[in-house]
């Protein structure tokens, strides 16, 4: 639910005028609600940075929390809200592809612009005009990565994939993309998010492939256990991953079963950008431990749009009209410019996990 | 030969398990008449009750109904064939009411099915009223009628039997099996309950199989008797034959004077 | 030994007794007979504690049990065979008996006793492995009562135990009521076969509608020209 | 051939879990004839007792395994008390919804408590896995297995030959009768509740350990199939949850590996209904007789 | 409308019923806000769940916990119609509802041998079985990623942009939906299901044909929750499968039972009340669902028999139906409100 004091429940008419307000969904309960705080931490930074800056045109933020738990049900509900409060400029979210892909014909409708912050399907490149996201799609981290395990000399890979728009999404470019270069996929099986505990038989069936390296198309959760039990039954390969992998909590929860695992995003503690760093220690500062990706996704996506209130304006449609021109902004990602589909383009960094911290990868 | 019978019970078996509920029982019942089913407890009388109304499928043997066989049939389908019954253990719908409760025994000759109510109008209200005219005409015969709006839950025992005599009657049945109808009834109501049987028997030519552990009552209203004695037919007769038939004496009544009831 | 005094009992808002007060002395056999509905079965459960009292005390070998839990009346001594006969459908008809002597703890004791009943009721015996829900009506009243005799009760409830029986088993189980009793237990008993009860009875209440309309002994009872009329027949 | 045998032993270890838990839905269903839906959540609420004590209190594995068990028996008395027995005279759907209400509050709480974050269950049951040919049997594949075969055993012993099981055994078929038979109904019922939840807490506790998580909603997807296994098997018949929990546990592993994993809880389900249209009652539930 | 009230009302409250009707009409003119009338749709969209639900499980005795099946099969197959042929959902809604109708055929065919709780096992076990198929058979389904972009409702040149249209598209479903209801429950056919759920054996020996009544209403019951579902579709715009979990079914349920079954007023008020709750206690945050469960304990402890009372349940209207018609006596009335037969 929405941060009481962040979010505005009685906005009268004649506060509006003097306060901007832009919604933020994500999922701040539910299956993934770790990755919702960090949101909810980096967003309520930005809102704090900016209104210490003197806000926008000397009014102050506000943003409105709405928790999506990951549901494109709870999802439409949330872009319902938000569409029809007039007073609500923009959205930072949602942040999987599935609810993104659930609110999205909803703010389209009403011209509210989005920006999405976790949702990598390729489906999202064609989800209307007001539909932006902060991170590339998987069409094309997919291909970047099937490219990274055959430069490393692996030729018959397992994959497991998150059974949803990103997993699959992102399994189906890869498989391409291997398959393309001569490489060989030998097992693909699907898991869901949240649900999945088990995966004893996903486990035993690639094992019986024999796959000299293991690709996983989907979450940190996931991820942690996949490994965990394979160890149990004797399964142990090189793995490489998806950006869905790149938090904290998967050494949390796989400790030593997931050291050297390899995976792709485009944010790290040690990147080079004076931005970074800058997010990095106010972000410590502010709430005493590491940002993640998704905390600096958060942050860029936040920023961008209270850029563009600036410079565009007080109105959705003003918002909109920048944001399609957004060039080259410079963000705790990297740089980030939209193309004329709303969608991202960066490049990612390559990162591994040694003695239990994501490190960039250095061959 | 069997032109008259409305119910012929030809050599019926019923197993359940390894136990032999009924044995190779064979009896017949004409048009109109009013015949008696009795015997110890345990004996089978219950269970050719369930065969005969599609309960149970008999497990050698056939059931005609006249003249027609009515072997594995659904309760319902028998109903529409004509028969109808009453339960040991009372079967009430319990949170309708009297008139309801007699309402659905009625359901099966109502014309006017899902369409009829989806539609509506008046016709179909006319119908209705005459179905309500009817079932209130059932429960005033058998003397419910100022509880008519009562849930069945609420009656006394006693009344709750008569409610489901009403109920049965109610299909349009010919052929009427009552199961204990006099069970936990006081004399008064029994005196009562004796009448409504002729009445139904004599005055609306129902065909009747009553089983009934009232021995008086038995006796008082039967045309015919059958004696079951460990799923077997041990008799067959007039009440007399049957008041001094020794086998029947032995395995049931128990002394030459059912009527001596007092112990001390 | 047992005493109702101005026990008062309601289905919701519908009063079913209306200030019943009664007494069984030690040793005797009382009956109740009344009309259908007339609130016979419900000062059964009164008494076993099944129903809440709306007010009025009954009392027990000189201790107030009313507001007791059924379990500790039970273990007073106090055992019912309701109406319907209660049988334990799933269970075997051993497994019958043997709850019937729960609250018991003398092992031997309890064999002899099942014995007794086993005698008593052959069919029982016969049976002692089929479940309870597979017997005929008149069977399982004989294993309703052959369970309540596994307690040893020294106060026996009995409610319409002739319902459904054929005729000699009536006289069977009335004769054995009158054994039971001969052998130091007080019965309750609760009959619409108002003849056979005032037969074996000491002394009867005649009950109409929650209220006890007249009482007496068995004979004088059996002498009145109303009780005649209404529950005798002719 | 290896995949065969390897998911019997994943699917009879996850199976033997199952029908630990469908004992609970089991017991609770032949007393009160409700389908506890809290039954679920309160092994969760078990497991998290389990990690506490392992993690905060330093328990070993064992002494942390009965303690929690001990508490959430207690913790299954207590839910029986506040929101089942009050509803007990009322229609058996009035309180599937408080177990329903319960089912909410538990999971709710454990996420205010706990967080909605996978823990992990990081107790060491060391010891190499024995491995048969390409089949691989891990140590706490073994310990899930024995523990609940021994406690399935030890219930059914206890509910069959003692004159407790008995009375419970009556109490399930109709309380006043129990009474009258001078049995405490309301002490056998949470006597009920307490095994069902100690039970429970086992199962959730060797499944927290053996996928190494724990987390709010986990008794969700456990209870779901677990009360499955209960039905398959004939519900209200311990030997039948027993039955049906190993059953649906291989039949849902061969098939994920066999056929398609994302299909694998459908193929569980389609199976469910098929036995139940052969066999109305499930495998070994007797039919209640009821003559008319 | 005046037709329509006449179909929907029973004789006796039309006067009231008419006002409230007309007030419930009128609400978009006065709450401008699009999110308390995106409330009051859900609202509209859970009452048809329930009464469709109602019908089942309260009037024929059914417990069915796989309801929300009949829901998802409704605003797939509509949600493929408008996608894949372009079909207008005046079209489409319908035919959601047959296809989803046929399915209510193939649940009520194992009422045949089961019955109380294993038919709810297998009512459950459907359930998971249409979600499970919506979320592996992706070709089709788009598993996972559902289906999004489900074109908004167009009537000739005029295209649904407020939220102002499916405010009276889904009022004019729930109330055909309670007329049809009505109708059912109060008829010779709803007393047949009401003495199913009484005693099965016992209707059936006195000649109800109790497959074919049980296998009818869950058609009809099928029917209006697949109709729902297809109006879910056209409004959300988007359906994935996590919007038909074993959880939507219970809630629905609940509806149902805590409204106070067998009883049309009974579903509606279920249906609002427990729609309302969550969306009061939204300012609660974390606590909301916390609150959310202890207070359905709390209810069913004090409401046992849901919120109608249950002296109005079981009732079969027929005979009130026909006296507010003056077509039977009604010299007499007793003390609980109900006709007795003139002396
Ligand atoms: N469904 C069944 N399964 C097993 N045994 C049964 C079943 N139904 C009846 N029996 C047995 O068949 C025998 C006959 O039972 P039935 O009910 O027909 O007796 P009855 O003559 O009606 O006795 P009563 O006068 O006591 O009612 C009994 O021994 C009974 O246990
Ligand atoms: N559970 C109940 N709820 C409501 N009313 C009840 C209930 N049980 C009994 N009654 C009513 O209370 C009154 C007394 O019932 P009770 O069973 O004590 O009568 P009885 O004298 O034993 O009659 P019978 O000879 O029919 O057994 C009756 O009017 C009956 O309808
Ligand atoms: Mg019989
Ligand atoms: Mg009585």
């Amino acid at each position: 639910g929405g941060d009481e004091k962040n979010s505005t429940e009685n906005k009268s008419a004649s506060d509006a005028g003097k306060e901007i307000r832009v919604g933020v969904a994500g999922p701040f309960t539910g299956a993934i609600a770790e990755t919702g705080t960090t949101i909810k931490n980096a967003v309520l930074l930005a809102e704090e940075q900016i209104n210490q800056a003197g806000g926008i045109n000397g009014k102050q933020v506000k943003l409105d929390l709405q928790d999506d738990k990951a549901d494109p049900k709870e999802a439409a509900a949330v872009a319902n809200k938000f569409a029809s409060d007039k007073s609500i400029l923009a959205v930072v979210g949602h942040y999987t592809s599935s609810t993104t892909l659930a609110g999205a014909p909803i703010y389209n409708r009403v011209g509210l612009p989005h920006i999405g912050i976790g949702c990598t399907s390729p489906a999202i490149t064609s989800a209307g005009p007001y539909t932006y996201r902060v991170l590339t799609s998987d069409a094309y981290d997919g291909e970047y990565v099937a490219n990274w395990m055959i430069e490393e000399g692996f030729k018959n890979i397992a994959v497991a994939y998150e059974n949803d728009d990103y997993g699959k999404g992102l399994a189906d470019v890869f498989k391409a993309k291997i398959e393309s270069l001569n490489g060989k996929v030998v097992a693909m099986e699907p898991y869901n998010l949240g649900e999945t505990k088990d995966f004893s038989a996903i486990l035993t069936k690639f094992k019986a492939a024999k796959p000299d390296s293991l690709f996983i198309a989907g979450q940190y959760n996931e991820a942690a256990m996949l490994l965990k039990q394979g160890k149990g039954i004797g399964f142990k390969l090189p793995v490489f991953g998806s950006n869905g992998l790149y938090s904290d909590a998967l050494i949390k929860l796989g400790g030593a079963d997931v050291e050297g695992l390899k995976c792709v995003g485009s944010f790290h503690q040690s990147a080079p950008s004076q931005e970074a760093k800058d997010f990095i220690a106010a972000y410590k500062a502010k709430y005493n431990q590491e940002p993640d990706i998704w905390a600096a996704y958060a942050y860029d996506a936040a920023n961008i749009l209270f850029a563009a209130i600036k410079n565009g304006g007080e109105d959705r449609e003003k918002i909109n009209e920048y944001l399609t021109t957004l060039k080259d902004f410079k963000g705790a990602t990297g740089v980030t410019t939209f193309d004329e589909n709303g969608d991202c383009m960066k490049e990612p960094l390559k990162l591994v996990i040694q003695n239990g911290k994501f490190e960039l990868y250095i061959k | 030969m069997n032109i008259l019978k409305v119910l012929d019970i030809d050599s019926v078996t019923i197993r359940f398990g390894g136990l032999e509920a009924i044995r190779d029982v064979s009896f017949a019942v004409d048009e109109g008449e009013l015949l008696a089913i009795i015997g110890p407890n345990g004996a089978g009388k219950t269970t050719i009750f369930n065969a005969m109304t599609g309960i149970y499928r008999p497990t050698q043997g056939n059931i005609l109904f006249k003249g027609q066989l009515i072997n594995g049939l659904k309760p319902n389908q028998l109903v529409l064939k004509g028969i109808a019954r009453t339960f040991q253990n009372i079967r009430l719908f319990s949170a309708l009411t009297v008139l309801e409760n007699v309402m659905v025994g009625w359901q099966c000759r109502s014309r006017e099915g899902l369409w009829g109510a989806l539609a509506g109008g008046k016709r179909v209200a006319v119908n209705r009223v005459e179905a309500i005219n009817q079932c209130r005409e059932y429960i005033e015969m058998v003397g419910l009628a100022d509880l008519m709006e009562e849930l069945a839950t609420n009656l006394p025992y006693g009344k709750q039997r008569l409610l489901e005599i009403a109920r049965a009657l109610a299909t349009g049945c010919n052929l009427l099996l009552l199961d204990e109808p006099a069970a936990g009834m006081n004399a008064l109501e029994r005196e009562e309950l004796i009448s409504l049987i002729r009445h139904i028997s004599k005055n609306l030519r129902k065909t009747i199989i009553l089983i009934e552990h009232d021995i008086n009552l038995v006796m008082n209203i039967s045309e015919r008797i059958v004696v079951l004695d460990h799923g077997e037919k041990i008799a067959e007769g007039t009440p007399g034959e049957i008041r001094t038939n020794q086998k029947v004496i032995e395995a049931y009544l128990g002394s030459e004077d059912p009527l001596e009831q007092e112990v001390v | 030994m047992l005493e109702l005094k101005n026990v008062m009992v309601n289905y919701g808002v519908i009063p079913a007794l209306k200030s019943i007060s009664f007494k069984v002395e030690e040793g005797e056999i009382v009956t109740l007979i009344g009309a259908n509905g007339a609130g016979k079965s419900t000062i059964l459960k009164a008494i076993c504690g099944l129903i809440k009292l709306k007010g009025g005390a009954i009392t027990y070998q000189g201790d107030t049990i009313s507001g007791m839990g059924a379990h500790l009346i039970i273990r007073r001594g106090i055992s019912q065979v309701p109406e319907g006969r209660g049988i334990f459908a799933n269970l075997t008809v051993e497994e019958n008996l043997g709850l019937g002597a729960y609250v018991r703890k003398d092992k031997a004791e309890i064999n002899r006793n099942l014995k007794v009943v086993y005698d008593r009721f052959p069919r029982l015996f016969e049976r002692r492995k089929q479940v309870g829900g597979t017997l005929s009506g008149g069977e399982q009243q004989m294993l309703a009562i052959g369970r309540a005799l596994m307690a040893a009760p020294k106060l026996l409830l009995l409610d319409e135990p002739s319902m459904g029986l054929a005729p000699l088993v009536v006289k069977e189980i009335f004769k054995i009521i009158k054994e039971i009793n001969q052998t130091g237990t007080t019965i309750l008993l609760v009959e619409q076969n108002a003849r056979m009860a005032l037969s074996v009875a000491n002394r009867g209440y005649v009950m109409e509608t929650g209220q006890i309309i007249s009482h007496g002994t068995a004979r004088e009872l059996r002498d009145n020209e109303d009780v005649k009329k209404a529950y005798l027949g002719h | 051939m290896d995949v065969f045998f390897q998911q019997l032993v994943n699917g009879l270890t996850v199976g033997s879990l199952y029908a630990l838990i469908a004992l609970g839905y089991t017991m609770v269903y032949g007393i009160l004839k409700i389908i506890n839906f809290a039954h679920g959540d309160i092994l969760m609420i078990g497991t998290f007792i389990g990690l506490v004590l392992v993690m905060n209190f330093h328990l070993a594995f064992v002494p942390a395994l009965l303690l929690a068990m001990f508490i959430t028996a207690l913790m299954g008395i207590l839910v029986e008390r506040l929101a089942y027995r009050p509803v007990r005279a009322a229609d058996k759907l009035i309180a599937l919804l408080s177990a329903l209400g319960v089912s909410i509050f538990l999971v709710n709480f454990a996420q205010l408590v706990w967080g909605t974050e996978t823990h992990p269950f990081p107790v060491n049951i060391s010891g190499e896995p024995i491995i048969l040919g390409e089949v691989h049997i891990g140590t706490l594949q073994i310990w899930a297995l024995g523990v609940s075969l021994l406690l399935m055993v030890g219930l059914h012993f206890f509910v069959n030959h003692t004159k407790m099981g008995v009375a419970m055994r009556a109490t399930s078929f109709n309380v006043d009768y129990a009474r009258l038979m001078g049995i405490n109904v309301d002490n056998i019922i949470s006597i009920t509740f307490a095994i069902g939840s100690a039970l429970a807490a086992a199962a959730g506790i060797l499944i927290g350990v053996y996928y190494d998580a724990v987390y709010p909603v986990m008794g969700y997807s456990a209870g779901l199939k677990a009360f499955t296994a209960a039905v398959l098997g004939g519900i209200g018949s311990i030997p039948g949850a027993m039955l049906g929990g190993l059953l649906l546990g291989v039949l849902e592993n061969e098939g994920a590996a066999y056929l398609s994993s994302g299909y694998k809880d459908a193929i569980a389900f389609a199976l469910l209904i098929i036995i139940l249209l052969i066999k109305p009652t499930g495998l070994m539930g007797r039919r209640e007789q009821q003559k008319v | 409308m005046e037709h329509l009230a006449r179909f929907t009302l029973n004789y006796r409250n039309k006067a009231v019923s008419l006002v409230f009707m007309i007030l419930l009409a009128l609400i978009p003119l006065f709450i401008a806000n699009d999110y308390y009338i995106h409330v009051l749709i859900t609202l509209g969209l859970f009452i048809i769940l329930s009464l469709s639900l109602n019908l089942v499980s309260g009037y024929t005795g059914q417990l069915s916990i796989g309801h929300a099946a009949f829901y998802g099969i409704g605003a797939y197959v509509t949600a493929l119609l408008m996608l894949k042929l372009n079909l207008s959902f005046l079209v489409a809604i319908p035919i959601g509802g047959l296809v989803t109708a046929f399915f209510g055929l193939l649940l009520g065919l194992p009422t045949m041998r089961l019955a109380g709780d294993y038919l709810a096992i297998v009512t459950l076990g459907f359930g998971e079985i249409v979600r499970l198929v919506l979320l592996n058979w992706d070709k089709v389904t788009r598993g996972p990623m559902g289906l999004p972009g489900i074109p908004a409702p167009e009537l000739g040149s005029y295209v649904f942009m407020s939220k102002i249209p499916y405010y009276y598209t889904v009022f004019i479903i729930v109330l055909i939906t309670v007329a049809t209801m009505r109708r059912i429950v109060n008829s010779g056919f709803g007393l047949s299901l009401i003495a199913i759920s009484q005693d099965e054996l016992a209707a059936e020996a006195v000649g109800i044909n109790t497959l074919r009544c049980k296998i009818i209403s869950f058609i009809i019951s099928a029917f209006f929750a697949g109709i729902a579902g297809g109006f879910f579709a056209v409004y959300i715009s988007f359906v994935s499968p996590d919007s038909f979990t074993f959880m939507d079914s219970i809630m629905v349920l609940e509806m149902v039972v805590l409204g106070g079954l067998a009883s049309i007023p009974g579903s509606i008020i279920g249906a609002v009340v427990l729609g309302l709750i969550p969306e009061i206690l939204r300012f609660m945050a974390e606590y909301r669902m916390l609150i959310f469960g202890a207070l359905m304990v709390v209810i069913v402890i004090f409401k046992p028999d849901g919120f109608w009372s249950a002296k109005k349940r079981m009732r079969n209207a027929i005979m009130k139906d026909l006296a507010a018609r003056k077509m039977i006596d009604t010299k007499t009335v007793s003390p609980r409100g109900e006709y007795i037969e003139g002396a």
